[in-house]
């Protein structure tokens, strides 16, 4: 089973930088969700793994650990937090530059954005 | 008893998978849309349907009472599987995927 | 009384002018008003000074930064009473000048101050007895010099020249700060006393040839030495009154006062000689040769103010005491002439409106007496007898002969120190021939010139005076001074030397006949030597400088580019490629990892659920273009990593990874409205590779790591809280109870989070214009129906029952799998869900549709609930839980955790609404647009 | 009194499903009985607005009896479809049927629909805006008329029984 | 006995699940696809409630009622998009 | 007992949800809640830092739990100072977008006091996780505020910011994970007790989490090669925001610095080594970004990451006594800093159209002020004497005497002089025609005079200024204190 898991682990992050790696807003958010994904699997997995030793008192004799879980759930909820901020984010890039190009170069022509940084 | 319940729990099961399969088995089988479509009520229906059956024999045996909140799954699958089926037959008419030869009537403009 | 007194006295009166301007427009009195703090300390300096002539050395002493042994510590001895009289009488002088020379309209207010701010400065340079304090004195030199070449700002050549007077100085003082830091290392502290008397122990350090280099830089620099000096005619940008000022009489002796200062310390090496000699003969060659081609006034005296500093210079690389003190007399006699000589170009400039030689001609005849002081003064320039520039180069003369250094070649100073006096002789006929004689004035500006107001004179007056004084009476006038100087210079031991006219007829009187026959005669060829000159292009540094600065400027833009190249692609590579280093390096490290240890069963369900999130996970990344199908397989691996956690006892990471999936889903398909549904292959195949490789080191990297961890033993802090839960938390289900107990800071971090990203949301989203596409991606419009009726009429009955599972789950969080986090997500999606159902606008009819207060009353409630424990004493957050029996409902239980929980269950409710009901205007919107 | 009753319980018929499905959820303890019956009543005021139109059921037993009979349905239909399935596909005769719908309250349709989505061969695919025709579409059908005619006879009376008189 | 029907029915419902994953890749339509996701999340209801049955838990049960409940709602939003572009307007 | 400690987080967090209760825009109303709870953040954070000075340690159990186990916030000098600072920088510049920049967007105010309480957490926080939240807490408040107000340019260096932040969070997640997964705790001084006691198998991983986070903080911090997002997010956002920024590069340098004085046992040396070089790379980069530069606000962003630079090669020198001029530079070049992004903001009104871009443009209304304000700020933050650069500098300068800082430091001052000069002469005097723009008000002048005076402050009072830094940077050197202080005595 921990191998299983560690590639699960391996895939994800794998494809998930990938796509970061991309020059497109959507491939980004994939990336990153994925990315996350990853993320949230690896830290519970610290814990190590338990198969049906649920952490709730009374329901296992020795439990899986409860803190890697509780910390996943943190994370998970940040993340979708990011991940909807960084979905919005793209649309307002859409908005501005005509293109969801993560540099807002420009498809449509005519358009130019005054490059910020000098 | 024991060994009757056993029994009846494991059929269930067995059924519950069967008519998943089955259900997997048209969608991945039948040549339309619109055939295909209708796989997954059966997947909806029996198969989980018997898997709940299942579960619901096996921990009312298990806790010597009647254990019936499974039901409330089938409930929810009941209330809206359809709805899905229905909203993803209206998108296939507005794409207006083609159809097997031989169908009649037509399907609506969307 | 106190020297720090006097020296805080300019930088005081800095802010006394633009005062009195302030209230009147008088400019007299505004002269006067700048004129009274340099007078008081001039007058303060009265008793120190004979106390400094009866041969103490006066100290005083004020705390500043102990601990980087930077302190304020004044010192007024010989050398440093000289230039102090130097600063602070020629400083009155150009104060008075400056009241006639500047326009009614200029700004004389701010003048004054920057004028003051550097006579202050210059006083600090002089008196400090701290090196560092020296350092901090010296760079406020170069700032106020900044700013009085700019006074004229709007002219391009007053800004070119201010910043490079900045930049070159500005480096020279940088390298003086490192020097005196090492000199400090060496000595040991920076106190003046100290350094120069610990001189052979600096001379003998390994660091001296670096301390030397450094401080002589900083020297070089701020002197206009060869080769920086360059940036001193530019500086003549400046008023008048400040080249007269800065640039002849005070600024840039701060160069060879330094090296006066430090020459106990510093001297007397062959290194300092090679070094400083060198420079300062080359400096005297090329000032004087340069200065005779000049065609502006200015730049004349300009660059003989640049030969006369490399006189000085070449004299204090002697390494001889008598040259030492010739030099501080020179610096005496230079900064007289040349000081009365620049404000009578500026009187000149002043009344006939240019500074051009070749169209001032004959003004004799207009202003005879300006003439005559003008005349005087450059014949003391030119070393004329009976003038102080004649004894002092006499002297000068007299040491380049009795200098051996060179061995075999000691000669060439001498030469080399005559031929400077040929040029020097020749520029001098020049500025006396060509302006007051040679014939009639070219169309001047202004016409007919006439003599300056009487007071303009004055000053002018009082130095060509004291010229001739000194030049006739040396004994009585200078004498003393000089003594003491050249005393406090060289650090006691005086050589024996008397100042008079006449020596005898000896070898430099010589050397100053051949000078003069020679500078006149090159003066009378002169056609012919301008003839030479303009054959040779003439390089304009300013034009050199600026040109470099700029080529600076862009190639460093280039190189900026190079990695700052606003691709966010390369950002991102650069940042993993970091994070695949730290990989590689340290799992290098790693022994080879074997599969033989003992680890859970795997079963085929495993590994096909394992296979199919893989499969997900790819095509997710393959099929990226196809945008809806790379999210239908995103939403596989969803649901799969949700069932991993299921599998592996974490039901409640399932709860909320499902139920996160689908409002995710949600948020994506809002957004695919917007976004292009495909796009084409952007990225070159070599970037393609150069991704998947660094992709796969982190990728390949994580999972050995995770696969170490987890088959690796480590024990943990979880024990407590399985411990803990019940009896401390009151709840069973320890996920839970660390949520909203142990750990519930994290948790009321994590809402702010999510309440926060809902603001940014929706900030983001205020009036933000979107094209919405009107046809899909088949090109056909849309459907027309847009809420199905059976869809409308199946979701109301759900909402109810949504509710109540939510409220089912969220009860039941503290004890068993649930929460208020998940109960929120249920909540929100069946809300979301009338929505979609049945629109924006039916569902705010029965709804308010603002959300910011939920999600503010969310996170208040939690936080209240965190600080009610302060009434009980307790900390932020501290829980507390009873169990109630209440007649046929039996014992339930209350927690304040419950309270947090709610607080959490508010914020999600309100935030994730906020978000996707905010993003679902935004297409009505659009239509708004569209119909108007 | 009637009226009363009427703005505690809009609609009793929801509050006591939402009874039931708590009791399911936690159990028939007397504490979790009147929970429920707390959240039973509130939950339906608070969901008030949302229910523009109140579907009545005029008719429990005979509504129990349409359940029954619709379940009946499934489990042979899915045989059936199963063997379709499984079978050779040439034989399939799918088609679009159109159903002309005789029920006028929204949620009565809605359920006609469900059902017919349910019951495995047929999936009501749309129904028109004047909410007078369905469109169903069938898996395997040799008579379109008869499918009507079946329909109508199985589901659509029996609704029309429970919601209207 | 139980055990090895439950975890032949398991391997039922994953076969299954792998069909489901053919549809989803091969498409061809977008309809396809989703109902190829819809269906793969049923399963994964019966899935997990067996898994409930195999371990003697009821601790997973939340899980699959919370996909029979709010499971649709994303196919649903897809459904949704593909008709009318906007799915919340 | 006193809660004072936990007063830096919950001011602004309840102030931001006062303002986010605030549905009905009024502007006054909203400022006036925004720059009470400044005030009030000042006042508790002057409280805070001479609760700490004697040098004792304040623990505060939230939840009432024990450390290790629940979350700890942990006051010392250290962590005192930062809030004051923070708080010092955040009032002014607070005052400067409640002269109108506040209304070009929305939420302005809650997102700033949010991203206040985000800061603090990090600065107070004694758990490597809750860090994390705090982390998140405050970087994307920042994402709001980055974005606040319009313009392609600041979405996109917005969006770059978000990305890779995001990617950043990650790693970090990472790292905690492996910092659990190895030591099975995650309270900073029980990790940093742990670390010593590792099994060899473990030290690797260990060395991995650490060396992950020095990339997360030096992501935050803006070192090189993380620090390309820095110039255009920074140039691009509203003044009142850069301003606030200048802190937040040295939320990662506290963290980071943090980290490196607690967890003193098997870290390998090459990440000591590797931050030193990258420091002096981020230096010389910075400078040769300082005269590149095309707009005064991307030079003084330059400028900041040139100080970062600074600081980061003088806290890896691995001179004890550097610590002590760092911590006084850091102070120095973090206000200096808010003060020239704020006047860049009133520069760029001042010019109209040309706004602070580098070339000729319309004389500024009330120039001759602001090109007053400028020469100061260029002095102090070049470092020349005689204002607080200067000192931190000299004092940098003494402490590490490695030849390749000194000479990097001495040139990254020359290229300040050149770049400053050169825009200042251009802004102020290279003037076309009469001004378009609007004469600066007096409450932004207010707000740069705020920050600037206190480099002359800094320098007067230099010798304590140094005093107080050798204080923190003597209670940084024993670790043990801490880990007693968290712990109890039990630790060891």
């Amino acid at each position: 089973m921990e191998l299983l898991v560690a590639i699960i682990i391996g895939v994800l992050v794998t494809s998930g930088v990938y796509l970061c790696l991309r020059a497109r807003t959507f491939p980004v958010v994939m990336g990153l969700t994925l990315l996350s994904y990853g993320v949230n699997v690896f830290l519970f997995s610290m814990g190590g793994l338990k198969m049906d030793e649920v952490a709730v008192v009374g329901m296992s004799e020795n439990p899986t650990d409860p803190l890697p879980q509780a910390l996943v759930l943190t994370a998970i909820v940040i993340g979708f937090a990011m991940t909807a901020f960084l979905v919005v984010l793209a649309l307002r890039s859409q908005g501005e530059h005509y293109t969801d190009h993560v540099d807002g170069r420009d498809d449509v022509p005519g358009r130019q954005d005054e490059g910020g940084e000098a | 008893m024991d060994t009757l319940i056993e029994w009846l729990v494991s059929a269930f099961v067995m059924i519950g998978g069967v008519f998943a399969l089955v259900g997997s088995i048209g969608l991945a089988r039948l040549p339309d849309f619109y055939t295909r479509l209708h796989g997954p009520t059966k997947a909806t229906t029996l198969g989980v349907g018997g898997a709940i059956v299942a579960s619901l024999l096996f921990f009312s045996w298990q806790e010597r009472g009647l254990q019936l909140h499974e039901v409330l799954i089938t409930l929810f699958l009941f209330i809206t599987a359809p709805v899905s089926a229905h909203m993803l037959a209206k998108a296939a008419m507005h794409r207006d995927l083609k159809r097997m030869k031989g169908t009649r009537g037509e399907p609506w403009k969307q | 009384m106190n020297l720090a007194f006097v020296v805080m006295l300019p930088f005081l009166g800095a802010f006394l002018p633009p005062l009195v301007e302030r209230f009147t427009g008088n400019r007299t009195l505004l002269a006067c008003g700048a004129a009274l703090l340099p007078a008081t300390a001039l007058a303060l300096l009265y008793a120190p000074t004979r106390q400094v002539f009866a041969g103490e050395t006066l100290h005083s002493t004020l705390n500043w930064i102990p601990s980087l042994d930077l302190s304020l510590d004044f010192r007024l001895d010989g050398l440093a009473l000289l230039f102090a009289l130097l600063v602070l009488g020629i400083g009155l002088l150009v104060i008075l000048y400056a009241r006639y020379y500047l326009s009614a309209k200029e700004k004389a207010g701010r003048f004054y101050a920057y004028l003051l701010l550097f006579m202050g400065a210059m006083l600090g340079v002089v008196t400090s007895d701290n090196l560092l304090l020296l350092v901090v004195f010296w760079e406020l030199t170069s700032l106020s010099s900044f700013l009085l070449i700019g006074f004229w700002g709007h002219q391009t050549g007053a800004r070119k020249g201010a910043r490079m007077a900045m930049t070159v100085t500005g480096m020279g003082g940088l390298a003086l700060l490192a020097g005196v830091l090492l000199i400090g290392g060496v000595v040991g502290s920076f106190s003046l006393q100290t350094v120069l008397e610990s001189g052979d122990l600096i001379r003998g350090s390994e660091w001296y040839p670096l301390i030397l280099c450094l401080v002589l830089l900083g020297v070089f620099t701020k002197s206009a030495q060869f080769p920086f000096h360059f940036w001193l005619p530019h500086a003549m940008a400046a008023p008048t009154p400040v080249s007269a000022y800065l640039h002849s009489a005070t600024m840039v002796k701060a160069g060879v006062f330094l090296m006066a200062r430090l020459y106990p310390a510093l001297a007397g090496t062959d290194l300092w000689f090679e070094l400083v000699s060198l420079a300062g003969m080359l400096t005297l060659l090329w000032g004087a040769f340069a200065a005779l081609f000049q065609h502006d006034l200015k730049g004349l005296l300009a660059y003989s103010t640049i030969s006369h500093l490399g006189l000085i210079t070449l004299l204090f690389g002697l390494n001889s005491e008598m040259a030492a003190v010739a030099a501080v007399f020179h610096i005496i006699n230079h900064a007289t002439f040349k000081a009365s000589l620049f404000m009578a170009a500026g009187i000149i400039d002043h009344e006939t409106g240019t500074r051009d030689m070749r169209r001032i001609n004959g003004l004799w005849k207009y202003m005879p007496y300006t003439a005559v002081l003008a005349m005087v003064a450059s014949a003391a320039m030119a070393g004329v007898p009976l003038l102080n520039g004649f004894l002092s180069k006499e002297m000068f003369f007299a040491e380049t002969l009795d200098s051996h250094q060179l061995g075999a070649l000691s000669w060439i100073l001498p030469v080399g120190a005559t031929l400077g006096g040929v040029f020097s002789v020749a520029y001098s006929a020049r500025f006396i021939h060509d302006v007051f004689f040679n014939g009639e004035p070219v169309n001047l500006p202004k016409y007919p010139p006439h003599e300056p107001p009487r007071y303009m004179k004055v000053p002018v007056e009082i130095l060509v005076a004291l010229c001739v004084a000194v030049g006739v009476f040396p004994a009585i006038t200078v004498a003393g001074l000089l003594a003491v100087a050249a005393t406090a210079t060289l650090g006691g031991n005086l050589p024996e030397y008397h100042l008079s006219i006449w020596h005898g007829f000896n070898l430099p009187l010589i050397m100053s006949f051949v000078a003069t026959a020679g500078g006149v005669l090159v003066y009378t060829q002169r056609r012919r030597l301008f003839a030479l000159r303009s054959r040779v292009p003439d390089i304009d540094a300013k034009l050199v400088f600026e040109g470099q600065v700029q080529r600076l400027g862009r190639w460093s833009a280039a190189i900026t580019q190079r990695f700052q190249n606003g691709s966010l692609q390369s950002y991102v590579a650069w940042l993993i490629a970091l994070v695949a280093v730290v990989l590689l390096t340290q799992l290098g490290k790693l022994p080879a990892l074997s599969l033989d240890v003992e680890m859970l069963p795997m079963d085929g369900v495993a590994i096909l659920c394992t296979a199919m999130l893989v499969a997900g996970a790819l095509l997710t990344t393959i099929l990226h273009r196809h945008r809806m199908t790379s999210i239908m397989s995103l939403s596989v691996v969803g649901l799969m990593v949700s069932l991993l956690f299921v599998r592996f006892s974490a039901p409640d990471l399932a709860l909320t990874q499902l139920s996160v999936e689908v409002v995710t889903m949600l948020l994506l398909m809002l957004a695919m409205y917007f976004l292009p549904v495909r796009t084409k292959a952007e990225s070159s195949s070599i970037r393609v590779l150069r991704d998947m490789l660094l992709a796969l080191v982190c990728g390949v990297g994580v999972a050995v790591m995770a696969f170490l961890v987890m088959t690796g033993e480590t024990s943990t802090i979880s024990q407590f809280f399985m411990d803990n839960s019940k009896s401390g938390g009151g709840g069973t289900n320890v996920v839970n109870v660390i949520l909203v107990d142990f750990r519930g800071f994290d948790t009321f971090g994590e809402i702010t989070v999510l309440g926060i990203a809902a603001m940014g949301i929706y900030a983001l989203l205020k009036d933000l214009e979107l094209r919405s596409a009107k046809y899909d991606s088949l090109g056909r419009p849309w459907a027309k129906d847009a809420h199905p009726l059976i869809l409308v009429t199946i979701s109301r009955p759900l909402l109810p029952l949504a509710l109540l599972i939510a409220v089912y789950i969220f009860l039941r969080g503290h004890n068993l799998p649930g929460g208020g986090f998940v109960a929120g997500l249920i909540t929100s999606v069946a809300l979301v869900l009338q929505y979609v159902a049945s629109g924006v606008a039916w569902v705010h009819s029965r709804m308010p549709g603002d959300y910011h207060p939920v999600v503010a009353l969310g996170v208040l409630l939690a936080g209240l609930t965190g600080i009610g424990s302060w009434a009980f004493g307790y900390p932020f957050l501290t829980s507390d839980f009873a169990y109630i029996y209440w007649p046929v409902v039996g014992k339930f239980e209350l927690a304040t955790a419950m309270l947090f929980d709610t607080g959490v269950f508010l914020t999600v409710v309100g935030a994730t609404l906020l978000m996707l009901a905010n993003l679902g205007k935004l297409s009505l919107l659009d239509d708004k647009r569209e119909d108007a | 009194m009637s009226r009363l009753l009427d703005r505690v319980l809009p609609f009793p018929s929801l509050s006591l499903i939402l009874w039931l499905a708590w009791m399911l959820l936690s159990g028939f303890t007397a504490g979790h009985a009147l929970l429920g019956a707390v959240l039973a009543v509130l939950l339906p005021l608070t969901t008030r607005p949302f229910w523009p139109n109140v579907p009545r059921i005029r008719n429990l037993p005979r509504m129990f009896g349409f359940v029954v009979v619709v379940l009946y349905d499934i489990i042979v239909a899915n045989v059936s479809v199963a063997i379709k399935v499984l079978g050779p596909l040439k034989s399939l005769r799918p088609g679009f049927v159109e159903f002309p719908i005789e029920l006028d309250d929204d949620f009565a349709i809605a359920l006609l629909a469900s059902t017919i989505s349910l019951t495995p061969g047929t999936v009501s695919a749309d129904v028109s805006q004047d909410r007078q025709t369905l469109l169903i579409h069938a898996l395997d059908v040799d008579d379109p008329a008869a499918l009507v005619a079946e329909i109508k006879q199985r589901y659509e009376r029996p609704l029309k029984e429970i919601f209207e008189c | 006995m139980l055990e090895t029907a439950i975890s032949l029915a398991m391997g039922l419902f994953v076969l299954a699940w792998l069909l489901n994953l053919g549809r989803l890749i091969f498409g061809p339509s977008l309809p396809d696809r989703v109902l190829a996701l819809d269906t793969m999340y049923i399963n994964s209801i019966a899935l997990i409630v067996l898994y409930g049955i195999q371990q003697d838990s009821k601790l997973y049960f939340e899980a699959a009622m919370l996909i029979a409940l709010i499971g649709f709602v994303s196919t649903v939003a897809v459904a949704k998009y593909v008709t009318r572009g906007d799915i919340i307007e | 007992m006193s809660h004072w400690i936990i007063a830096p987080v919950l001011i602004p967090c309840l102030a931001g949800l006062l303002l986010l209760l605030e549905v009905r825009e009024r502007h006054r109303l909203r400022r006036f809640t925004g720059l009470l709870s400044c005030a009030a953040l000042l006042a508790v954070s002057v409280v805070l830092v001479n609760q700490a000075w004697d040098g004792a340690y304040t623990v505060y159990k939230l939840g009432n739990w024990e450390a290790p186990f629940g979350i700890v916030l942990v006051l010392d000098r250290f962590s005192a100072l930062m809030v004051l600072l923070t708080a010092v920088l955040a009032f002014p510049a607070l005052v400067y977008a409640s002269c109108g920049d506040d209304r070009k967007g929305a939420n302005f105010h809650g997102l700033f006091q949010f991203q206040l309480m985000g800061i603090n957490g990090a600065f107070l926080t004694g758990d490597l996780f809750n860090l994390f939240v705090f982390f998140e807490v405050l970087l994307i408040a920042s994402y709001g505020l980055a974005l606040h107000g319009r313009g392609p340019a600041r979405v996109k260096a917005g969006l770059h910011y978000v990305v890779l932040n995001l990617v950043g969070s990650g790693l970090f997640l990472i790292a905690l994970g492996l910092i659990y997964g190895t030591t099975g705790t995650l309270n900073m001084a029980d990790v940093a007790v742990k670390a010593q006691s590792l099994p060899v198998g473990d030290t690797t991983l260990f060395s991995v989490a650490l060396l992950l986070l020095w990339v997360v903080f030096g992501l935050k911090a803006a070192l090189f090669p993380l620090y390309f997002w820095l110039p255009a997010t920074y140039a691009n956002a509203t003044p009142a925001v850069a301003a606030l920024f200048a802190i937040m590069t040295k939320v990662g340098i506290y963290a980071m610095v943090r980290v490196m004085a607690l967890i003193v046992a098997p870290i390998p040396p090459i990440g000591q080594q590797a931050l030193w070089w990258l420091g002096l790379i981020t230096l010389g980069l910075a400078c040769l970004g300082a005269l590149g530069a095309k707009r005064l606000g991307t030079a003084v962003a330059y400028l900041v990451v040139m100080s970062v630079g600074t600081l980061i090669a003088a806290f890896s020198a691995g001179y004890g006594a550097a610590l002590a001029p760092a911590l006084y530079y850091l102070v120095h070049s973090t206000l200096i800093c808010g003060a020239l992004f704020l006047l860049a903001g009133l520069v760029a009104r001042g010019r109209g159209e040309v706004g602070d871009r580098l070339v000729a443009g319309p004389a500024i209304l009330g120039g001759g002020r602001l090109s007053l304000l400028f020469f100061v700020g260029a002095i102090a933050v070049i470092g020349l004497p005689p204002l607080s650069g200067f000192i931190g500098k000299v004092g940098l300068l003494r402490t590490v005497p490695e030849p390749i800082y000194w000479l990097l430091l001495l040139v990254a001052g020359l290229c300040g002089v050149i770049a400053l000069s050169r825009a200042g002469s251009t802004l102020f005097w290279r003037t076309t025609g009469e001004s378009a723009g609007l004469r600066p008000s007096r409450r932004r002048l207010f707000a740069v005079l705020w920050l600037l005076a206190l480099s002359p402050a800094m320098a007067l009072w230099g010798e304590a200024g140094l005093q107080w830094a050798e204080a923190v940077a003597d209670q940084l050197r024993q670790p043990h204190g801490y880990v007693q202080a968290v712990l109890g005595g039990g630790a060891q």
